[in-house]
């Protein structure tokens, strides 16, 4: 099993869930954060004083599947967040050696879904 | 502050233009008449009810932002901010002058008694205006006044429009169409002398307003993402605590719009608006409270907010001419004339984040109508055509002044900056830094 | 707003029921005497007075969900927006008429002077009150405290009780229980004539209030997760901004509450008033925070607040006839009193999330039992008569209704609802939308 | 509220000190004169006053806890709330009669007319103050203000000074320097006779709050983290909704400040005067909002609202004797002026974090001076000597204070306290719980 | 060493963290997250217009655990956390090669606790 | 490539972020979290009943890096962290089979960047 978390923009939240339900891909979890990387920064002005501002408004997406669902995750992910602007985000996946649905106790590929 | 003043009680009651304090002047005054006391206390009672229709700004900053994304609240609150003065200063320079002409410089449609603030000879004493109040009370009044109108106008078009636009469009339409519409009836113009009766301004404010937020809607079309193929998808407020202040504040603030209205500490007739006024926000919330729970299954409080707006609204034309019945039947009727408003509009894809379309335009319409019907001796068809020529001449005006903004320096921020939102790309602030907020 | 209008004058001073407001019955109007401008500006202060009250609604409302969690928000501020609706009208329908049934239909315990409102034919004049204030004022005014004591019960209740059983309990304590006791003292029944002293309602709205609150706290139970095992557990309120906004907005009402109670604009009495309520409510927030400071070791905000609203309703009794330095004390131990009272109920397991019934009964006990100390010629026997008459009426009724409604329809939410919030289960809405919260 | 007084009419017109009211003593009162009902409304008048007075602490803590973090605000909420109960208190012990001590005990320079509040014999009757206000109601008046000269402290020295340090610190301001230099001006004393001239006191309260703030922050330095290097790091504040609710009841409040300073109810008056300051507070959002859109490019919100309250601050002085075009010119400058000052303290890496010396003390001075430039017959000399003198006395006295305390209970809290936050430091409590916010 | 990520039901948080002390689990991360999964969403009413939620509030825990308490610990998430019905959440079970403290600059097993 | 997890103070975000933009290390997500761990809590006095705070704020960075970066990073978070005081926080290191940057589809170390 693999575990994928990407991060997005904020704005594609909506869109990249509507393509993962499409995809079957229907557990999802989700979390704030705030990024920076490629993407500049912006610089504000409170009072008088200039901020710079590096760490941008991101969403965390946290995704648990089955070896064969990788590719389909991945280009799902691809296809609601890809818009070709500094920013888009990454995406990382990691294996996933357990997992255990609380509510029966399951183990293993039956658990994740 | 100054408290050994022996001059005061006497200068008081003298009603004298003290700008500089003269005691000289006002020892001479001689006995103190009822009279003169009476026009102290009508006007404290004018001061107090300017006080209270200039805190509903900040009933509305609250009710419009509780309504809206917090991406967008540092705009929305500079622009009621600001609004206020602009408001006031403009009115100060043209739209007083506009709006009360007077007897000499009044046509029937349009007067203008020239630039700033002049008070007249008698503008402090009891023949300004029958010992109601002086001519500075009287222009602030109508000042806090006429910011309203275009407060009205920012709920609607919220989380989408130029800052900058918005603040020329305001600016123009606050001290120009306001104050001529205005003229038609409170400065003695043809309306008044076609015997429409409108007591606070349910068309002459709330309707003007609300006709500039529907030209500004449909020009300015909805907020990305609140219609999405077939299906409409609401963008919850974020701050319920914060619109409901924004609502008590309204009603709170309402007592002076139509208690101040009255122009006067008459007693029979402030009571009788304030006790008009609150059962018909009484039953806008419960007529709005009970159709909404018939119609979405649970009870929405922003339409029981609504709801009490779309009665205070409502009876705003005739607060001093119907009786506490007919009130609470005006307020309930608004009540559910103002969901299904709300919902009729959302239907037509007309994206209104506040409902202030619904309110003081449709509420403000169905009040002065209101009027024809439950208002001994009023007319009817005098109430539909002022219904009618404010809404033939504000519509166009706002549709036009918008398309004019929108082909010059543009309506509506890009869509990367309304994603953004306005508190990034407009001023480049955070309405609540520090807190973790998913905002899609 | 229709400015030209020459019989302003006149027809205020005369002070006719102006409904249809009529030139020709005005301008015959013969000279105006003192007394005619007197009524002006007492009934203006009356108003004022009863704004100032209606704003105290925000403040519960506001002090209730800062010291509640924020699942629950929507709720809280729905039950109070329309508890101000319901008062109103239910006043207006028969609770007016039952508190002050007026001569002709008074018994000792019991009188009702009939359905809705009806001006008497001296409503508007002098004669009503003598000159204080007109008909219809009195109707608002009482109309605003009414709500008052609805409200007291709903912070006490909250976060478990059902929507649709609070606004039952609500409606029918408030049109019915309210007004009874109220009629008792200020409808010159058998408590009045008793000797009996409850100036602005320590008794006749706090006690009754308290005595709600109670009621419901005992049969609701506690909210889940409070009392563990041998444990408190405290769940913190989710905004002390709001909660100390709501604290400072009732203080602000409550020059309307005790100095409209005078019933005049008597400048010797509504000065007195005020000076002893801000004394008292000073004092309270110093007993409150130096109790708190000593007991918890550290200064606790909401200690604080309430220590004001403690002083506030210790003074509500005797404002009029206490000196300002008996106001410092009556305050600084309703302060110190409050503190212990929220401890001690919280080690009886009564869960009471704002403090109400320590804020409202226990201190307004205090309160009517301190006239009885520091009122010149106040009989103490006379205050504990009150004091228990009260209990003992408005508990039983409060209980009865309470259980008869966990009888039938039910008064509390499911568990599951509960641990989701009011917000979701009763109304489907967030009230700050997207904001992050861990609200366990 | 109980009724059926018929001595009520009678009893408020004649004036009588009804402190145990007494009928037989009110029955006697002869035919009613204009000169008391006058009084009447004048009394009113000036307890609407206070009450707004009153509200602006509301609007205090508003502004500060939106311009700061939300990891200190249940500190700062805590702050205000305390002042305004310890500012009546010592007011009613001894400040009034520092401030006032009346024509038997005044000096030049000090005067003291004992312990505690003592109403004269006169004190309910038209005698004592001309009719304007009884004793009551100017002592509370009075009071209202003086706990306004702390909390302008309060906001300088935000998230970083000791609790208990800055109740010390305020006690002893409010109770002994705030009066004493307050009775130079008002209380009769030799800035008076030297003919300088501060209306409500932009001198007077906002000046001397402003010099307590300006030690304050120099004895306490910068906030953790503002100043790093070579760079100004700015700390945003974490509500703008709260700061823009502060700013609007300010000036809600303010009307009261300035229009009860005119101490009666004379129309032309109290008219000009909400007038002029209106006028100011709108120019003062201009100018501040242009002057800010300039430097920084996009307009900020927290700047137009201190455009507000310093162009309230600049005409407080001159409300009175200046024309409404004047007090545009003035606000405009205030408002230009607030902006360059926090840029400039700022450079100056003297830290305030809701720019309350710029407002308070630099738009006080600029106002003061005002009064010299723009009021008629005013001396710019006798101006400048009330600055400078308030200066002279003021800042040493602060900063002796702060310095002592510094030395002797510390000023400060220890650095992981402030980084924590105060609320958990000195409170022990979350100002939102559940919400995650991050606050580095 | 094991990296545990549970996602449970933001109701049953406190509950958890006691079972956990008590299994002598003193070291946990907790986050805020929204989740949708097998647990169907609501529909909510705004101004009269229907909105699915699918993202419901849940609770992310984050716990670095030697290889012999990983027993202990999936037991005790179950303990604190199972009531059987559906949406009280899943268990994620990562490898985790390296753990550093850095107060210490200790790393490995004794890092851990 | 790996992906590194810190939690630590609130208080250090902003130095470790300058420390870690020395060490040239710019992409970093940042997330509030909650911890309890060896940094005891503290308690609470709420209205007159005493809370313990088991749970402190806390700030949970992820980063994910090339092998070769591993020691720089650890060593800039030590370096920006370390008070020597219980609470400084901990360090866990995963292994990162896959990394995919939205915008470009590029993988592996090439998209870390
Ligand atoms: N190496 C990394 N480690 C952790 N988070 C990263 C890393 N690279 C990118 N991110 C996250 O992804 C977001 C988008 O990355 P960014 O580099 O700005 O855009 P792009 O992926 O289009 O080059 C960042 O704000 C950050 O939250
Ligand atoms: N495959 C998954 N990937 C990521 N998160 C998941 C996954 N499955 C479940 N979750 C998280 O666990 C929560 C509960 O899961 P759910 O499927 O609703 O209940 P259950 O585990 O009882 O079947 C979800 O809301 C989501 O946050
Ligand atoms: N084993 C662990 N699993 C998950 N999070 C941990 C673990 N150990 C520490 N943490 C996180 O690191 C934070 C600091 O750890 P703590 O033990 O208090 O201090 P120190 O690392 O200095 O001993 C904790 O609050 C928690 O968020």
């Amino acid at each position: 099993m693999k575990l994928v978390i990407a991060y997005i923009q904020e704005d594609r939240l909506d869109h990249v869930l509507d393509v993962l339900t499409k995809a079957e891909l229907h557990r999802v979890s989700v979390t704030n954060a705030l990024g920076c990387g490629a993407q500049l920064g912006y610089s504000e002005s409170y009072r008088g004083a200039r901020k710079r501002v590096n760490l941008l408004k991101k969403i965390r997406l946290e995704i648990a599947i089955n070896d064969d669902f990788e590719e389909r995750t991945i280009d799902a992910i691809k296809e609601g967040c890809q818009t070709g602007k500094i920013g888009d985000g990454k995406i990382f996946v990691l294996e996933l050696p357990r997992c255990v649905r609380i509510r029966t106790g399951e183990e293993g590929p039956e658990a994740i879904g | 502050m100054y408290k050994y003043a022996t001059w005061l009680l006497a200068a008081a009651a003298a009603g004298y233009a003290l700008v500089s304090s003269s005691p000289a002047a006002a020892a001479e005054a001689e006995a103190l008449t009822t009279e003169q006391v009476l026009f102290v206390a009508n006007n404290a009672w004018m001061l107090l009810a300017t006080f209270l229709v200039f805190i509903m700004h900040l009933g509305f900053s609250a009710l419009e932002i509780g309504l809206t994304r917090s991406k967008n609240t540092v705009n929305i609150l500079f622009k009621n901010f600001l609004i206020v003065a602009i408001g006031l200063l403009t009115y100060a320079g043209i739209g007083f002058s506009l709006m009360y002409p007077g007897e000499d410089f009044a046509g029937q449609f349009f007067g203008f008694a020239g630039l700033g603030l002049t008070a007249p000879a008698n503008g402090m004493t009891l023949e300004y205006a029958s010992g109601g109040y002086t001519y500075w009370t009287d222009f602030l009044f109508q000042g806090m006044f006429a910011a309203t109108a275009a407060t009205i106008v920012s709920g609607a078009v919220a989380e989408r429009i130029k800052l900058s636009s918005f603040l020329v469009f305001s600016t123009l339409f606050v001290s120009l169409a306001y104050p001529i519409v205005g003229m038609w009836k409170w400065g003695a113009g043809w309306l008044d002398a076609a015997g429409f009766h409108d007591f606070a301004g349910s068309t002459i404010v709330h309707s003007v307003g609300g006709w500039g937020a529907l030209a500004g809607i449909i020009v300015l079309g909805p907020r990305i993402g609140k219609y999405v193929d077939e299906t409409i998808r609401p963008i919850p407020g974020h701050s319920m605590p914060m619109a409901t202040l924004g609502a008590f504040l309204l009603w709170f603030g309402w007592f002076g719009f139509n208690g101040g209205s009255v122009l006067s500490a008459s007693p029979a007739d402030i009571s009788l608006v304030c006790v008009t006024t609150s059962l018909a926000a009484a039953a806008g919330v419960m007529g709005a409270s009970v159709t909404s729970w018939f119609i979405q299954k649970q009870p929405d409080l922003s339409m029981a907010l609504n709801g009490a707006l779309a009665g205070l609204v409502g009876i705003t034309a005739g607060a001093d001419v119907v009786s506490p019945g007919a009130s609470v039947i005006i307020g309930a009727i608004a009540g559910v004339v103002v969901v299904c408003s709300v919902i009729g509009l959302d239907k037509a894809r007309l994206d209104d984040p506040v409902g202030a379309v619904s309110v003081h335009l449709v509420c403000g319409i169905w009040g002065t109508l209101a009027v024809g019907i439950f208002g001994e001796g009023k007319d009817f068809i005098a109430q539909l055509t002022g219904v009618a020529a404010t809404g033939a001449f504000c519509f166009p005006v706002a549709y036009a002044l918008m398309r004019g903004l929108k082909a010059t320096i543009g309506l509506r921020v890009s869509e990367e900056e309304e994603r953004q939102g306005l508190d990034h790309s407009e001023h480049g602030m955070e309405s609540y830094a520090g807190f973790q907020i998913i905002n899609p």
